[in-house]
């Protein structure tokens, strides 16, 4: 230890910051780490109670079919969007305040995408004959696209995890402050050579754009799922670019919450500055905006149209039995976000992390009002309304869900750097040069007479 | 090839559920405990489909038995990831057990609710399971089930056919729901052969279909004088 | 570290050797006599359906009860031990309960009627040279697939919509 | 990196357990076997799968549908209709499919069970087949030693022909008149006995109707059969004489599933059935609608007459002068121009058919009521004729045997039946014949032991009785209570022994057609499956008794068993000349055509019915039964047996027993008494056809699907209007208490807006899943019509509150 403590003495200051989780682990996170894994460990157990003896351990029932662990899909496959489709979109763009982001919103991404796929194998009545999907695939079912995208995606994201992060792990491993076997098969070799550097920086200029129509596809995918269904309010051509703007929405929110906790226990104050919360302030108030946009028009199409299958669904969410899932749902959307990131003094921080909180919450609620209120009305008028209420054992998974992917986020703290150590280093010898050269070249070249 | 259909009259149905019974007889559905009766799980591939309006003494009520309505353009089996529901050449949906994956995703898609998911594995007493209809499986739990047309029967059917080695009749193949309703409401048959009875009364004038509108083109028409 | 490697790669393949080996032979049907088929159907050229009795008109054929085996087997036949247990059998009133020895999933929905009385399809062609054993199998001669049926009903152009058979 | 032998060594060793442990856990997920458990097959056996399909008859209910049960390896697997029944034509109710959820029922008791403990306590002791014979011949032979054979008392359910006829031989050649039948009582018969003398339940010829105004008859739920009135429901143009479809009316005070399906229904009052037949009367006299030839040719009573005891009002100005249209549409709450409508449809016809039901006829005046509705009969001339009110007749079967009678028997006999029945009782009383209800008075108030053994047979009158504690009382007074039950229930639970009968599936016997099928039919209900081991029907341990008393007995009884029985009985159907054995819609209707014109070909045999009596015998059960599909409408005297020979309106029995100021018509005047105060709700009990006889547990098909709303699952509910029920803090599926001034029980609320605002709707024989019963009539206030003594249903008052 104190071996790997002289080491990290002897770093640069960027990385010695930035290493530091990687070797000191408070009494707190192994408190909240066991109090995550026995939740887990219990979720697990409820799935294996399931597993047991059937889908009829959840609260489903006809026609409301899909439920807790739908949403979880839906909404976990949300939250994916953080990191990749908003690193890429900003490394893309030059955004140069990116920087100390793109790791932590990366890592959201490859973690939550397991928890979402796996939702729906939990779902499944036979999950024992899972591989069916590839044996019998059957290509015209939204499904199966899913299952592609996911996996395309889960593929493209952790590879555009993993790239970026080479010459950090190479650093890491030169350090040998830690496991160095396990480092050293990590950064595959990588020595940080100009020539690899150049090689490695356009391998990431490609996947920063591949991994963008992947990201898109996959929750528009989603949202296909339900709109090739006939059902009220599900059969919807709005429902692919909602469900994008949803996802984003979502993932930049999950993003902040998630900056501003490791802001606060890694002491990284230096690296997320008030610009990075304002910055992710204006895009959380941009999506705010966004997310009212596509909602008011998907109800106000249902509304005009007043087919009275959808029309059933419809109130049903506006004033019948899942009007409180609804109306917080807008307030946690919209009216909350909105109101608080219209100010800049509240695009700081606290301000960011109540935003947050709120759309994490109004988002995994607005899966809930997609779910079920159009499951538990069915399309045939004569069918009785159903009921649903998640049973413990759905609720247990939901809840293990959280907690693992809050531990094992967690856990992936402690073994790399959070933030880029190799791109802030980037940022201040080459980015600040770079920068004011672009921005001059932005300017209008300064006429011949004028000189 | 014939091309499978039902009529059922509505004007003659009585609401009785012969029908209903006869089909959880003939398919061995399930019962389901009291319980799950509540929660919205009990399964009958045949429902007798209630609609109460009005109030004493002007009361109307009405009566529709849903089948599965075996779509010539089926939402449920678009969306199969498994091929697990498809459509045969004589136009029933069917719905193949083992391959089944139990993702619900055809029951979302059927605009008529037609289809049943095995919640738990069935439950029968010891005693009970002597009833069994050894033609059709028991469905394991975790897997969707569906009305077939009893389809085991047309297998007979065919069977004593070509073993009497005569053609299929429409008296031979009529579906347990047809057997046993009192009034003769449901009438079975080839929809395209004129000289089955539902060929004609497919185009009589209270013929309708449910839900015409969303294009599935189900293969069950419904004779009533209100539309 | 290589040692480690193919230790672990030789000794899972032992492993599920072992394992699928000793399934096979628990799953393995031995009958409670040493029943000759060639003895019956080739030398004494008797017709399968006198000891199967249903297989024209049942889904199932039948095994051999042992009201069957006594129509011969009254007194001791031959000289084989088997055939004196059979007499065993029919003398002394015991059940004698042949196992079954061709099985299929139970969602799959065949007749030997439609196969046998209707299509008048060769024993053979689904049991292989049963009626030439010596001794009772132990397992089935012709591994049964859905793939084995298919290819069958393709070339027969017969049906192959799925319902057919798994309903 | 050295190659290390004992690194290579563990690991493969390790490597053998995992690589085993993964193809374990592999098959176990690849077969669905193993984690997931076991796969469910249809018959764990294997099995050859070799069929039958074997007609026989349903005795589930009244109906006697005829059945085919489709057998694989023995075992029943299914249920279907007998197309060649000429009442059922193939289709079938629900209970009736569902009887093979009752064959199979886990709780049916295949031995004899002798009580072990007190009685009620649960604990018995299994008998054997001898044992519990000989216990019974033992019991009652000692009995009739002792020279009181009018001890014995036989309360039988609904078992209509020889079953019924074996009963009441051995009872009467053993030397008892006390044969109760506790069983589907409409009142019907009496109202028959009292217009046309006959005693019988009305036919009903529904298959040519064209207008069937229903006055609370549940026609297609708890009516004599169901089934009928669907296939006349469902009938095509084509059918009979081109007749179109009839036109159901129905009027009744609760919307039910046979109002849902008539053409129109009309909600009345409670209790204003009777007010409204009247009113139509009403309209049909002042509009000259009725059929005056008819009247003026077989009725009596219709004008005003005179005889030694002065002048008597008749039934034409009984009704003008009370029933004006206006009054009455105030007393029913009917429009007016609905009263005049359906008055003159009525009239209009051509073959309209007035039809009186439970509703109607279970009340304090409920043979009065009768006599009004089946008035709109006689008015129109729509009796004894294609469409109209028939008269039914029995078989003609062959009796079972002499009876011989020795002096014990004599003795016995000329006791009489303990309880005298009411004058218009079932079977009139002239058969020795009584209720249920009064056989259980007669027992808790005469002297102890004036019975000393109580037999039995699908009665459950714990359960099914109006005042179920007298029945308690009256058990508690009879030594030997024997049970012939095949099933655990509330009565049978304090019997002493327990004979079980045999499933319906299981055993031979024979099912008549119920009385309001007009054409005499008699099917074959013949065993589907094998019994258990051993095992005897009712009818065989009846017979074994009778052999084994010896005697007279004996001699009465001589058959060794049922099978053989019928097949003597059949004789009678083989000598008739008339009639066939089941055969397909063209053979039943060239019957009747040739038997109208006075032929007779043989019964349908291909023959000219040649191959004697065993042949003939042989297609009577291999078709599923015999039948006659001729009514001889030229016999008019069917319809008129009364002293004066003429259908009596005014009939002098009854009027003999009314108030000397009051006439049969005089309902208007009868003022009805209000709710009692805290009683608001009227309750109205109703049959609901699949649960009549409780057997709900038995069979889960139906009770997935008791009635007619798809949202109601196993537990018992009552129907309230949704305003109602609002206004009492009741939401839809609430738990309520069903609470009268005589008691209180546990069922569901459910928002119906069938229901009228003050009453509730209340199935009757639903028990809730834990077995326990939630029974309406045991809150009834015990009124009875004096005349048929049947309970009332409709009188009782009584308020919900959340249980």
């Amino acid at each position: 230890m104190d071996d790997a403590e002289t080491k990290l003495r002897a770093l640069p200051e960027d990385a010695r910051t930035l290493l530091r989780p990687l070797i000191h682990t408070t009494w707190r996170f192994y408190l909240a780490a066991s109090l995550l894994g026995a939740v887990t460990l219990w979720g697990i157990g409820a799935y294996v109670l399931q597993f047991r003896h059937g889908l009829g351990e959840t609260g489903l029932n006809r026609p409301e079919y899909w439920g807790i662990y739908i949403i979880d899909f839906v909404f976990f496959i949300g939250i994916s969007h953080a990191g990749t489709l908003i690193s890429a979109i900003l490394r893309i763009s030059k955004a140069e305040w990116r920087r100390a982001i793109t790791r932590s919103a990366e890592f959201i991404t490859v973690l939550v995408i397991g928890f979402g796929a796996i939702q729906p194998i939990v779902d499944l009545g036979r999950p024992d004959r899972l591989l069916n999907i590839f044996a019998h695939a059957h290509l015209r079912s939204p499904l199966l696209w899913d299952v592609m995208s996911i996996c395309f995606y889960l593929t493209a994201s952790t590879i555009y995890l993993y790239l970026p992060m080479l010459p950090d792990l190479a650093i890491i491993r030169d350090a040998e402050i830690k496991a160095p076997r396990f480092y050293r098969f990590l950064a595959a070799g990588y020595r940080d050579t100009p020539e690899q550097r150049r090689r490695l920086e356009k391998v990431i200029g490609v996947l920063a754009i591949v991994v963008i129509p992947i990201a898109v596809s996959v929750h528009t995918v989603i949202g296909w799922i339900f709109a090739m269904t006939l059902r009220p309010m599900w059969h919807s051509t709005i429902f692919g670019p909602y469900f994008v703007v949803g996802a984003i929405y979502s993932g930049i929110a999950a993003l902040l919450v998630a900056m501003v906790i490791l802001r606060r226990v890694y002491h990284l104050e230096r690296y997320f500055k008030p610009v990075h919360f304002d910055y992710m302030g204006r895009l959380l108030l941009l999506f705010s905006l966004l997310w009212l946009y596509f909602t008011f028009a998907e109800y106000l199409t249902a509304f005009y149209g007043s087919e009275p299958a959808e029309m059933r669904t419809f109130w049903a969410r506006i004033s019948g039995p899942f009007a409180v899932p609804f109306w917080l749902m807008a307030f946690c959307c919209f009216v909350l976000p909105f109101a608080l990131m219209c100010r800049k003094a509240m695009r700081a921080p606290t301000g960011t992390l109540i935003a947050g909180i709120a759309v994490v919450i109004g988002m995994w609620l607005e899966r809930f009002n997609i779910v079920v209120p159009t499951s538990v009305n069915p399309r045939f008028d004569l069918e009785p309304v159903a009921h649903y209420f998640p049973s413990g054992v759905e609720l247990s998974i939901l809840a293990a869900t959280f907690s693992g992917f809050i531990l094992l986020y967690m856990v992936a703290t402690k073994f790399f750097p959070i933030i880029s150590i190799w791109e802030i280093r980037e940022g201040r010898e080459v980015s600040v040069r770079e920068v004011a050269e672009r921005v001059a070249d932005y300017l209008p070249t300064e006429s011949a007479e004028a000189a | 090839m014939p091309r499978w259909g039902m009529v059922i009259d509505l004007d003659r149905c009585t609401g009785c559920a012969a029908c209903e019974v006869a089909c959880k007889s003939e398919n061995n559905i399930a019962t389901v405990r009291p319980d799950q009766a509540d929660m919205g799980r009990a399964m009958s591939w045949m429902k007798v489909e209630t609609k109460i309006e009005g109030d004493f003494p002007d009361t109307r009520l009405s009566f529709a038995p849903r089948p599965c309505m075996q779509c010539d353009n089926p939402p449920c089996v678009k969306v199969c990831p498994v091929s697990a529901t498809y459509l045969s050449p004589e136009g029933i949906v069917g719905q193949i057990y083992p391959r089944c994956i139990g993702c619900r995703y055809c029951a979302n898609a059927c605009p008529y609710t037609a289809k049943y998911f095995n919640w738990f594995a069935p439950a029968w007493p010891d005693s009970e399971r002597a009833h069994l209809d050894p033609d059709v499986s028991v469905r394991p739990r975790g897997v969707m089930e569906k009305c077939t047309f009893c389809d085991h029967r047309l297998q007979q059917a065919k069977e004593n056919a070509r073993a009497a080695g005569r053609p299929l009749r429409e008296s031979d193949f009529q579906p347990a729901c047809a057997d046993a309703c009192p009034t003769r409401a449901i009438v079975f048959g080839d929809l395209d052969n004129p000289a089955h009875r539902v060929s004609t009364l497919k185009n009589d004038p209270r013929a309708t279909r449910l839900m015409e509108s969303l294009g599935t083109e189900p293969k069950v028409y419904y004779l009533t004088q209100k539309a | 570290m290589r040692a480690w490697l193919t230790g672990g790669a030789a000794g899972i393949a032992i492993g599920i050797a072992v394992a699928v080996t000793a399934a096979r032979w628990a799953g393995a049907v031995t009958q409670p006599v040493a029943f000759d088929h060639r003895k019956h159907t080739q030398d004494l050229k008797l017709d399968c359906a006198l000891c199967h009795p249903n297989v024209a008109v049942g889904q199932h054929p039948g095994l051999p009860s042992v009201e069957i085996c006594a129509m011969c087997h009254q007194t001791r036949l031959g000289t084989s031990s088997a055939s004196a247990q059979v007499t065993g059998y029919v003398t002394s009133g015991r059940p004698l309960v042949f196992r079954k020895l061709f099985g299929l999933p139970p969602y799959v929905f065949f007749t030997h009627r439609r196969h046998v009385a209707i299509a008048k399809l060769p024993c053979a062609d689904c049991h292989g040279d049963i009626a030439l054993t010596t001794t009772p199998p132990r397992r089935p001669l012709v591994t049964i697939t859905m793939n084995f049926c298919l290819h069958c009903h393709l070339k027969m152009h017969q049906s192959t919509d799925c319902i057919a058979c798994h309903r | 990196m050295s190659f290390d032998r004992r690194q290579f060594l563990f690991a493969l060793g390790g490597g053998v357990v995992a690589g085993a442990g993964l193809s374990e856990i592999a098959a176990g997920l690849a077969a669905p076997t193993g984690l997931l458990g076991p796969v469910p097959v249809p018959h764990p056996a294997w099995a050859p799968g070799v069929e039958q399909r074997v007609a026989s008859a349903c005795l589930v209910c009244p109906s006697r549908c005829g059945i085919r049960g489709r057998i694989v390896d023995g075992r029943l697997v299914r249920i279907d209709g007998n197309p060649l029944h000429p009442l059922s034509q193939g289709g079938l109710c629900p209970r009736g499919a569902a009887g093979v959820q009752m064959q199979y029922s886990p709780g049916r008791l295949t031995a004899p069970l002798l009580r072990a403990g007190p009685r009620g306590a649960g604990r018995w002791r299994p008998l054997s087949w001898d044992g519990a014979v000989s216990l019974l011949v033992e019991r009652l032979g000692r009995l009739r030693a002792a020279g009181g054979p009018q001890a014995a008392a036989v309360l039988a359910g609904y078992c209509a022909g020889s079953m019924e006829d074996l009963w009441r031989q051995f009872l009467r050649a053993y030397g008892s008149a006390n044969y109760a039948a506790d069983a589907y009582a409409d009142g019907g018969d009496a109202v028959m006995a009292a217009m046309h003398g006959v005693a019988r339940r009305p036919a009903y010829d529904l298959d040519r109707a064209t207008l069937v105004l229903s006055f609370g008859a549940p026609l297609f739920e708890a009516w004599w059969s169901p089934v009928q009135a669907a296939v006349a429901y469902g009938r095509t143009e084509r059918i009979r004489e081109g007749a179109p479809r009839p036109r159901f009316v129905q009027v009744d005070t609760r919307f039910s599933r046979t109002a849902a399906r008539s053409s129109e229904w009309i909600g009345v009052r409670p209790r204003t059935h009777a007010i409204l037949a009247l009113g139509i009367a009403y309209v049909l006299i002042r509009e000259a609608l009725v059929d005056a030839d008819f009247l003026a040719a077989h009725v009596s009573g219709y004008e005003d007459w005179s005889d030694a005891a002065g002048g008597h009002e008749g039934y034409r100005t009984a009704v003008l002068r009370r029933y004006r249209t206006e009054e009455v549409s105030a007393a029913t709450g009917v429009s007016v121009e609905r009263i005049v409508g359906l008055a003159r449809a009525f009239a209009a016809g051509p073959r309209s058919l007035a039809i009186c039901g439970p509703d109607v006829t279970l009340a304090p005046d409920g043979l009065l009521a009768g006599l009004a509705v089946h008035s709109l009969n006689v008015l129109v001339g729509s009796v004894s004729r294609p469409g109209g009110v028939l008269v039914g007749e029995d078989p003609p079967l062959a009796p079972i045997a002499a009876v011989t009678l020795d002096d014990v028997a004599r003795r016995g006999l000329a006791h009489g039946p303990l309880a005298a029945g009411a004058p218009f009782g079932e079977g009139g009383g002239e058969t020795g014949a009584e209720r249920g209800a009064a056989l259980a008075e007669a027992i808790a108030a005469r002297s102890p032991g004036s019975v000393q053994a109580l037999l039995l047979y699908y009665a459950n009158p714990l359960a099914s009785a109006t005042r179920p504690e007298r029945w308690a009382a009256a058990l508690a007074r009879v030594p030997l209570v024997v049970s012939f039950s095949p099933f655990h229930d509330e009565t049978t639970r304090q019997a002493d022994l327990i004979i079980p009968d045999l499933l319906p599936y299981e055993r031979w016997q024979d099912a008549p057609a119920p009385a309001s099928y007009p054409y005499p039919a008699w099917a074959v209900v013949r065993p589907l499956v094998a019994p258990p081991t051993g095992a005897l029907g009712t009818a065989d341990v009846l017979l074994a008794v009778a052999n084994r008393l010896g005697g007279t007995v004996a001699a009465s009884l001589p058959h060794p068993d049922m099978h053989a029985l019928l097949k003597a009985r059949a004789r009678g159907l083989f000598a008739a000349r008339r009639g066939m054995p089941f055969g397909d819609a063209f053979a039943t209707e060239y019957q009747r055509q040739m038997e109208e014109r006075g032929w007779w070909l043989g019964g349908g045999a291909p023959a000219g019915g040649g191959g004697g009596f065993d042949a003939f015998w042989t297609r009577v059960v291999e078709s599923g039964g015999w039948a006659d599909p001729f009514y001889d409408y030229t016999d008019g005297g069917r319809m008129r047996r009364t002293p004066s020979g003429r259908i009596e309106l005014m009939p002098a029995d009854v009027r003999r027993r009314l108030q000397p100021d009051a006439g049969p018509y005089d309902f208007i005047a009868r003022a009805e008494p209000p709710a009692p105060a805290g009683y608001p709700l009227r309750l109205q009990p109703y049959r609901v056809s699949t649960l009549a006889s409780g057997t709900i547990g038995l069979e889960p098909w139906l009770a997935e699907r008791p009635a007619l709303f798809p949202d109601v699952y196993w537990v018992p509910w009552v129907e309230v209007n949704p305003a109602t029920a609002r206004s009492l803090g009741l939401e839809d599926g609430a738990p309520a208490w069903v609470t009268s001034a005589h008691g209180r029980y546990r069922a569901r609320v459910k928002h119906f807006p069938g229901a009228a605002r003050d009453v509730v709707n209340a199935p009757y024989g639903l028990r809730h899943p834990d077995g326990e019963l939630a029974n309406p009539l045991q809150l009834l206030d015990g009124a009875a019509d004096p005349l048929t003594g049947l309970s009332s249903w409709a009188t009782t008052f009584v308020h919900l509150e959340r249980a």
